[in-house]
């Protein structure tokens, strides 16, 4: 069938598919979930589908600034995990809590 | 990955060699490591099952596979089985990819009726372009191993284990890469091949805008990052978890770390991660340091010349030629396997405080010395 | 692109003959009731204590994010070092140094910090 | 007929996105970590098809290899299991949450497919391993030259992170952690 073939041939737009789907899956783990630490992983993962679609414009535009793009977001991301962490356990030490609807209460 | 299906065939079939060899070392290691041991302490090891004991492996692997199967109460059964299984992975994956000699060109040749060839065979389960990045990066998941089996067991000595366990991989896997770019600034490329080929022939470099010679000495790394050599083979000890540095085993002092709730074949395969690691370690100390696959008077055109007056027909030559210089890097491999197997014998375990600040205070400055002085080194002799 | 497909199938041969390993010895092993004994967790023969308050060091988690921050300052280092000869070959050798210098300065400043906030000792 | 880049690329999208989608529903946070863990996996083997080949081994050392071994030690030390409700209450906000999710991601798809249906194929590279080495010179290059501002900066945050994240850990006291 040349109809399936053309759209089973994948090119950019399968990228940036498959990251639309995985920010989704991201935002929606947000919404969603109670423990501030697996919404921070769900961060992680909304960054992550962002740097897939770096990735395939770089390579489809054939130019390297995706890439480096992609090598700061990676260092930007690990940074606000590390800080993220940080706090969460500092809190959680403190009021024995990871639930994010505890976290409004922090309000000064 | 191939062509036809022959190649394909062919590739599948040294990828499985290549797993199976680094299982099939272990027994022989740990055969050389108790008999090495009751050398060293003046005992006899192993000498009953076979000759010289060398059977007594082949027994030690029945007894483990007859062993029991259970999963402890509050495990889950997931982590607990598959942390042996991911306890293999890192260390075999980053193997495969180091090569292992010059690559086979085998001509056409007749076979079934057909004509098949020519081929290129390289002697690695895999050729990428990046050697020590992608093996840096399979290897920072060797910690998922252990914090898998310290969960999955259920038992809190287990996840203490764990977490040491990991802590002290993951500490000196900074200064093990760190160790690593000094050797990256002098051959300036991450290719495992590349950095093979640069160390062929006599020490050569440049000093002051002058080329220097030196023919009775190997153009090996070592010459020109010893102190990058020190650091690195010395994290790799820390990194597989061998004495002075098996903090997550000391089994005399702690109960035993991360793989106290195993047992039978599951403990074995913790075991041969454990020396899938030393032969990653050992492979790539010779491939940086010592000049991989070639050895000092070993030209490729002389071996083939050599092989050429015994066999007879190019495809037996090149194989025979490939061969000779595995050999030569299974030689330098063995010797450093054996230096992990003498150090575990002659030096006692450091306390843990002692082995975070070995870590963090004296190895990893050190290794951002040596960048230091590596750079500095090659801006004035660049001038 | 291949060498993608060669280490998922290494992979797969790994975790196959790894999985298949164990399974053998779930096989060939004996099979006996599990008591209650058996599957405790091992504390040395004692009957395991499950205690409200056991300590755990934060130390470890302090060494992650700490292990991840200088990794990443080492991995920027990766392809300075690589290219660091082709700079020198074009004659800016002194910039890429200097560039470097910087970077490696505020990592020794990190590190000299970390030290001396004790955030490395065990003791 | 699928080429192996095409096939590859299925596989690892199918693994990306089952394990991503575990990590939203798994509700034991250890499981979500370690799906995540897959997950980084995945997308490192989806920069290999595309050719990042040093960005994926980037990828593997501190996302797989670094941060999440934090996230998992983290876990491990604040041992969570007497939390039990892993999703958040109420069926209408529910509802609502899904929907504009859905909104979304539709309008993302819809946009995509509209705008980038011109000729969406890559132009082909060298499948020589000697590329991706060639590639990551040009993108060190690119890095130290145009880049080298973004550069420093991430030294200078790298080191207020370093500072800042001791000092986080020192305060409401204590070094050890109930668990």
């Amino acid at each position: 069938m040349p109809i399936l073939d053309t759209a089973l041939k994948v090119g950019l737009n399968h990228y940036l598919y498959l990251s639309a789907i995985l920010f989704a899956i991201g935002m929606l783990g947000i919404l969603i979930r109670r423990n501030v630490i697996v919404i921070l992983m769900c961060i992680e993962l909304m960054l992550n589908a962002v740097n897939v679609s770096f990735i395939a414009f770089s390579r489809y535009n054939e130019n390297l600034n995706g890439q480096i793009m992609v090598f700061f977001v990676m260092t930007v991301a690990a940074a606000e995990a590390a800080v993220g962490l940080a706090l969460a356990v500092t809190i959680f030490k403190k009021f024995r809590e990871v639930n994010i609807r505890f976290f409004e209460h922090l309000k000064g | 990955m191939g062509q036809d299906a022959f190649e394909i065939t062919i590739n599948v079939l040294k990828m499985l060699v290549i797993f199976l060899g680094i299982v099939q070392a272990v027994p022989l290691l740990v055969w050389l490591e108790r008999r090495g041991s009751a050398f060293i302490q003046n005992r006899l090891g192993p000498n009953r099952v076979g000759p010289l004991g060398l059977l007594q492996l082949l027994a030690d692997a029945v007894k483990f596979l007859t062993k029991e199967n259970f999963v402890p109460e509050k495990g889950e059964w997931f982590f607990y089985y598959g942390a042996p299984v991911m306890a293999l992975i890192p260390a075999s994956l980053a193997f495969a990819s180091i090569p292992l000699s010059i690559p086979i060109a085998i001509e056409p040749f007749e076979m079934f009726g057909r004509t098949f060839g020519p081929y290129t065979f390289i002697m690695q389960g895999y050729d990428l372009g990046i050697g020590i990045v992608f093996v840096l990066g399979i290897s920072s998941l060797g910690a998922y191993a252990l914090l898998m089996a310290g969960w999955g067991s259920g038992s809190k000595y287990s996840l203490l284990g764990a977490l040491r366990a990991s802590a002290q991989v993951i500490s000196y896997e900074l200064a093990l890469s760190l160790s690593l770019v000094g050797i990256l600034m002098v051959y300036g490329t991450f290719y495992f091949t590349d950095i093979v080929q640069a160390q062929a022939g006599p020490l050569t470099f440049n000093f002051l805008g002058k080329s220097v010679v030196i023919p009775w000495l190997p153009n090996w790394g070592i010459f020109f990052q010893p102190l990058g050599a020190l650091i690195f083979f010395s994290a790799t000890f820390a990194e597989t978890n061998r004495l002075p540095f098996d903090l997550p085993e000391a089994e005399g002092e702690l109960v035993a770390g991360y793989h106290t709730e195993y047992g039978g074949f599951k403990f074995n395969l913790f075991f041969i991660g454990e020396y899938g690691h030393m032969l990653v370690a050992s492979a790539l100390m010779a491939t940086f340091f010592f000049g991989g696959y070639h050895f000092p008077g070993l030209t490729p055109e002389g071996v083939s010349a050599f092989w050429s007056g015994v066999v007879s027909g190019a495809n037996a030559n090149n194989i025979l030629t490939s061969l000779t210089f595995l050999l030569v890097l299974l030689a330098k491999i063995a010797f450093f396997l054996w230096v992990f197997i003498w150090v575990r014998w002659t030096l006692p375990r450091f306390r843990y405080d002692h082995l975070m600040d070995l870590g963090w205070k004296t190895m990893l400055p050190w290794a951002l010395f040596n960048t230091v002085l590596t750079a500095v080194v090659m801006f004035i002799s660049h001038q | 692109m291949s060498a993608l497909l060669a280490i998922l199938t290494f992979a797969l041969i790994v975790t196959a003959i790894g999985a298949g390993l164990v399974w053998l010895s779930s096989i060939a092993g004996p099979k006996v009731r599990k008591t209650s004994a058996k599957v405790m967790p091992y504390e040395c023969g004692l009957p395991g204590q499950e205690a409200k308050d056991t300590k755990i060091s934060i130390k470890f988690y302090l060494t992650a994010i700490l292990f991840i921050i200088f990794d990443i300052e080492i991995i920027f280092m990766y392809p300075w070092a690589v290219t660091y000869f082709d700079f020198m070959k074009e004659g800016l050798g002194g910039y890429i140094l200097g560039a470097m210098g910087v970077f490696i300065l505020l990592f020794v400043v990190g590190l000299i910090w970390e030290v001396k906030s004790k955030a490395l000792d065990w003791n | 007929m699928l080429t192996v880049n095409d096939f590859l690329f299925y596989l690892l999208a199918a693994v990306t996105f089952l394990s991503g989608a575990g990590v939203i529903l798994a509700r034991n946070p250890i499981h979500c970590a370690f799906m995540l863990v897959v997950s980084m996996i995945g997308i490192a083997g989806i920069f290999v098809t595309l050719d990042a080949y040093f960005i994926a081994a980037v990828q593997m050392i501190v996302y797989a290899g670094a941060v999440m071994v934090l996230f998992v030690m983290v876990l491990m030390l604040f041992d969570l299991k007497h939390e039990l409700k892993a999703f958040s209450k109420g069926a209408i906000s529910g509802v609502l949450k899904l929907l504009s999710t859905g909104v979304l991601l539709g309008m993302l798809l819809a946009y995509i497919g509209y705008t980038f249906s011109v000729d969406p194929s890559f132009k082909p590279v060298p499948a020589d391993p000697q590329h991706a080495m060639e590639t990551t010179k040009e993108i060190s290059s690119l890095l130290f030259t145009r880049y080298v501002f973004g550069f420093e900066v991430i030294g200078v945050l790298l080191l207020v992170i370093a500072i800042g994240a001791v000092t986080l850990s020192r305060i409401s006291g204590g070094t050890h952690a109930d668990s």
